[in-house]
């Protein structure tokens, strides 16, 4: 599964430089355009040591700020699960923030934050969570009735027994989602120290692009596509567990 | 005290054609009932009507005196995450953990206590099912086919006992056995075919209770009796 | 003996450009005069103006644009230096075209202007001193990446002289292209860029820290600029760097010389009022603030 | 509904920006770093004709973008749902895709694209698609065993009929995460005008950030807002409809 | 051409208690055959390996010269997006209009053509999900308690009638009706009691076709022998 994931990761990368070195020779650009498979080597020779450092400075941020963003999530997806006032209000106020663009919130972030830790971490966790926040929405106000039934008609149901339902019946939905989130995570990540530039690939990244080093970009790139993809091996595994171990109710196979 | 209908009239929200038509009916309670008929003709929908689990009928429906009314249908699932008997565990309410081993040994769940509901076959899922709401505090329980999936043998030994132990409750028993409803019920409410105009009426079956001696002429008369009305 | 806690915000990221700010914290300047200061890098969504107002920063760099904005809003603050002698904002072209001598050979040609940026208001104080209309020229918006110029889409492309200015020159000269760069102030038009700034209330209330962290400071610009501390300079530049290339940041180290230190006797942080003014009224042309701020009195050199 | 979603949003707006205002006042700050009421209001008169064009500008890309999007995550939520190599490819690419920031791979779509209409397209409905994929791979990977026994046991499932149980089965968990990602689109549209530079709001806002417009930035947000309201307020009414019309099975009820 | 069993032996991947132990039987085809037992015996197991939906079993299975079977149960669900009627023509192959014709009045389907699957009564629903089967070329249909949910007298018609109309089909009838399996089933595989040790055996049913004399003594003879049986 893991190695998998790395092996197809290589695959994609490749296709992808293959095809711009294509491009490249097609329409006979300079280095300074698509750098040249020369030049990406000896800009991998002298960029691998500190941007491995970055990404797993990155890394670390973006396991964070993954986990904030799951608590966020679940938090304004159960709150926002009803159909009440409250509930779409609070709904309201979760689309409209996501429909800000993280780069005109920035500065009122800092503002009120600094540029410190904090600010990384809260735009990471607003990119990564607003994906997972739709789903687990969705998946809240989809009743199960027929699990809830006798709750509710004994009087039972509590809130907690509802989104434990809820979320044990769409277990494989929602560790597709978390999984997959990681890497709006990373990408979150990735923003938040493009904007707020003192650490990490995303600052890296952004010394890159300003000294135009399309060859620094491209290795950035693969390293955070080889990074993830370990990461997202290793969260699958842990879902596939969880799913066993919880023992997924396989509904209808009798 | 008694469950009593006064000209009941109900139609589905986005339908047209009445599902109950001024039915109206009184049953006294406690006591082992049923409500039988041909497939389609309203049962499940009387019955949530009673349960309070539609609004939006016509007419009324008395179930003064009667605090707790279960509906229960054969659909129903248990949580996953745990085994069957963690969950029966969990419903129990407190000093019934007697109640419980008992309706465990009747149900013959013994076996299937560490199963995942998932896993089990549809007669054990029925039962298990059942055994959870015959746990809880109630005035009137109603069985929407809850032991449909399950063997004659056992479901005969499950309703006596649940007469037996429950003397004080109501039941409303929804079954497509016509041998069975006979038998065991007391009050049974048939339904007419709905192009017949045979309307409902109240048949007296045998209630069998523990230990019963069957008699053969008499049940047949109920039986016939029964066909007769629908 | 306990050493005063001080935070000082630059405008952009740690690069040549700001050798001087490096180097004073590298080689203990501010230690000395019995200061501990937290050097930050800065960027377009965190100004300095703004933390010195939130109490984030007790220094700054900001440029003068930001500082006539802010005067205009009513912000309290200070210039204690200014930097740049020469705006490094400049413009780069390729040497295959034709070159710009006279502000009328900008008619016809295809330039790089980032919207909203002051490169906007300098050039449009340029077509108004040329008397330039938007039809003469054609006009294309900029983003961070070059490729516009260097697919020629753009002929003449906005850069920082000393970093991007370098970089560019650089990578065209490997293909084995020359460049020339347009500098306004050889037009007269002279905008102020970066300086160093604080609150008003720090300059009142702490004029003696104030005066002890500028003399650190530009003691560490003036030692940065001497030539013969070049090797150690970029040494430590690197160390806050990340860009590999030690040869750019040599040519980058002298880049910023000559815009820092024009000539042997030009003292570092000279602050030329004359060209704040006309910054001033440029921008007040250019309606970007609403009323004369008088900027010459906040600048307190 | 609409309504109720507008002056929900209005609340919303005025808490923050309240919120903002006390901060100005408890710290005494100028109006340049918050700006004041007066100052609001004053840019608000001056850049409403401008920003509300640039708005809805910005909203055809949106709807464009999300139109895209939706079918980006269809195709690739249904080429990616079996566990096979294939399928695990498609997935793979996908989320590395997902995993580069936009800012990081900006450079390369100029290359390609140049910078007009189509690579804000493409930015923006790069930003929509990846939650709605999320969304759609999980449906598309969980059977519905109960209604599929009957197609494949006679032989008559088809890739597309399968497709077509497991979304009318999921129908109300696929209309809150497609009518949620009406806000993505926007928040995508802006980043692009905002990387990109040539029109919308988004390139408004870059400006605004350049002169340190706070006032105009909340403007901004504040047409951004009421705008994705009334969208949103639409694409539910909208999904209520197709869910009536299509009758949503409510299974459990009996 | 015989469904033939040989020393079966089947357990759950994820369970270590053998549901099917060394079973062996056969059946002759065609013909209207049941399997009977108690719940959870496994007659659903047995039913799912029989149409290839499980694997990992020991001993063989001989389906031989039956080219396809068809398992239907009584949870399966017809999608929402159309009325069922709609769905029912969607899967009525070529030519097989007169048929569907036959089954809708047979099943008494007429008026619920236009509903959606879950507007139906469970029994509806179970109705609609047989004809759609019945509709399909098979050798072997499994309905695993498919008509559970229908009335007696229907039942019998709708039993009747598909011997009548799939004469050369073979059937095998899952279900927990004594009496409908001991008369209507020919080959009946009784399953006993897990814990008593009676293993499996072939019951001969009654058979009746269509206009048959109800012999109460013969079918309570077989009544009692399947009894003894389990
Ligand atoms: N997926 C499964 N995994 C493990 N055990 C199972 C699984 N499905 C069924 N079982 C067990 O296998 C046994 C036989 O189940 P099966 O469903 O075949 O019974 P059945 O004879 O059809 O019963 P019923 O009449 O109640 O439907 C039961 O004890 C059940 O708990
Ligand atoms: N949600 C619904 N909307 C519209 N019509 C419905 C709905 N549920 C049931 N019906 C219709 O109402 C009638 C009565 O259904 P009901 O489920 O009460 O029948 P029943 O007597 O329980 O039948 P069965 O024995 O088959 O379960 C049926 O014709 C059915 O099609
Ligand atoms: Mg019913
Ligand atoms: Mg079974």
């Amino acid at each position: 599964m893991l190695f998998r994931r790395i092996y197809q990761f290589l695959i994609v990368y490749s296709i992808g430089l293959l095809f711009l070195l294509l491009i490249k020779s097609v329409l006979s650009l300079s280095d300074y355009v698509i750098p040249g498979v020369g030049l990406i080597i000896e800009t991998f020779h002298n960029v691998f040591d500190t941007y491995f450092f970055d990404v797993m400075n990155t890394m670390s941020v973006t396991v964070l700020g993954q986990c904030v963003s799951i608590a966020m999530a679940f938090g304004v997806g159960i709150a926002g699960r009803r159909s009440s006032w409250m509930g779409s209000f609070i709904k309201v106020t979760a689309y409209n923030i996501q429909a800000y663009p993280i780069v005109a919130l920035a500065p009122i972030i800092f503002i009120l934050l600094g540029d410190g830790f904090l600010s990384r971490l809260l735009i990471a966790s607003m990119i990564c969570y607003f994906p997972l926040l739709l789903s687990v929405l969705g998946i809240m106000a989809t009743p199960v009735v027929d699990i809830e039934h006798f709750y509710i008609i004994t009087g039972r149901m509590r809130w907690q027994l509802e989104v434990k339902i809820r979320a044990f019946e769409n277990l494989s939905k929602l560790t597709t989602v978390i999984s997959g989130s990681a890497t709006l995570a990373m990408a979150g990540t990735i923003v938040a120290e493009f904007i707020a530039a003192n650490a990490g690939i995303g600052y890296s990244i952004r010394i890159a692009l300003y000294q135009s080093n399309l060859a620094g970009i491209l290795i950035a790139l693969f390293m955070i596509g080889i990074v993830i993809s370990i990461y997202q091996g290793c969260l699958e595994t842990l879902g596939e567990q969880i799913k066993t171990r919880w023992s997924v109710s396989k509904r209808g196979n009798i | 005290m008694r469950l009593e209908c006064n000209n009941l009239n109900f139609t589905y929200p986005d339908s047209d054609v009445p599902v109950i038509k001024s039915l109206s009916f009184s049953m006294e309670t406690p006591g082992f009932n049923a409500v039988f008929g041909p497939s389609g003709v309203g049962k499940t929908s009387l019955a949530r009507l009673i349960a309070k689990m539609e609004s939006n009928f016509k007419g009324n429906i008395d179930t003064r005196g009667m605090d707790t009314i279960l509906y229960s249908y054969n659909l129903e699932r248990l949580p996953g995450w745990s085994s069957t008997g963690n969950h029966l565990d969990r419903v129990t309410p407190e000093g019934k953990q007697p109640l419980k081993d008992r309706l465990i040994d009747i149900f013959e769940l013994k076996n299937i206590l560490p199963a995942r509901f998932s896993k089990l076959s549809m007669g054990q899922q029925n039962r298990i099912n059942l055994v959870r709401y015959l746990l809880q505090d109630f005035s009137l329980l109603i069985m929407d086919e809850s032991l449909a999936n399950v063997d004659e043998k056992l479901r005969e030994s499950i309703i006596l006992s649940i007469k037996n132990l429950f003397a004080d409750k109501m039941f409303l028993y929804i079954s497509h056995n016509l041998m069975e409803v006979s038998g065991f019920c007391r009050d049974i409410l048939v339904f007419g075919k709905p192009s017949g105009n045979k309307g409902c009426s109240i048949i007296q079956g045998r209630d069998y209770k523990k230990g019963y001696q069957p008699d053969k002429e008499a049940l047949d008369r109920t039986m016939l009796e029964i066909m007769n009305a629908i | 003996a306990d050493e005063i806690e001080l935070n000082y915000r630059l405008k952009w990221l740690f690069n040549t450009s700001v050798a001087g700010d490096i180097y004073a914290d590298a080689k203990g300047y501010f230690k000395e005069a019995g200061l501990k200061v937290t050097v930050r890098e800065g960027s377009p969504e965190k100004n300095a103006i703004n933390e010195l107002e939130l109490g984030y920063a007790d220094f700054g760099v900001a440029s003068a644009d930001q500082v006539i904005r802010a005067l205009d809003k009513g912000a309290k603050i200070i210039v204690l230096a200014q930097l740049f002698q020469v705006n490094p904002m400049q413009w780069i072209y390729r040497a295959d075209q034709p070159e710009i001598k006279t502000l009328a050979d900008l008619k016809g040609r295809n330039i790089g202007i980032t919207f909203g940026g002051n490169d906007e208001t300098v050039m449009n104080t340029i077509f108004t001193k040329a008397g330039i209309t938007k039809k003469d020229i054609k006009i294309t918006g900029v983003r961070f990446d070059f490729t516009p110029f260097f697919k020629r889409e753009v002929e003449i492309w906005p850069v920082y002289r000393n970093s991007q200015g370098v970089i560019l020159k650089d990578k065209l000269e490997k293909e084995g292209e020359k460049v020339y760069f347009f500098n306004p102030a050889d037009f007269g038009v002279n905008f102020v860029a970066n300086s160093i700034i604080t609150s008003e209330k720090t300059w009142k209330s702490r004029s003696e820290v104030v005066k002890k962290f500028m003399a650190a400071l530009l003691k560490g610009w003036e030692a940065a600029m001497d030539p013969a501390n070049e090797p150690d300079v970029l040494i430590d530049v690197k160390k806050r760097d990340k860009d590999p290339n030690d040869e750019l940041r040599r040519l980058q180290l002298i880049a910023t010389r000559e815009l820092i230190k024009p000539s042997a006797s030009a003292k570092i942080g000279t602050i030329d009022v004359d060209a704040w003014k006309q910054t001033e009224t440029i921008m007040l042309n250019e309606k970007q603030i609403k009323q004369p701020v008088h900027v010459e009195k906040f600048l307190k050199n």
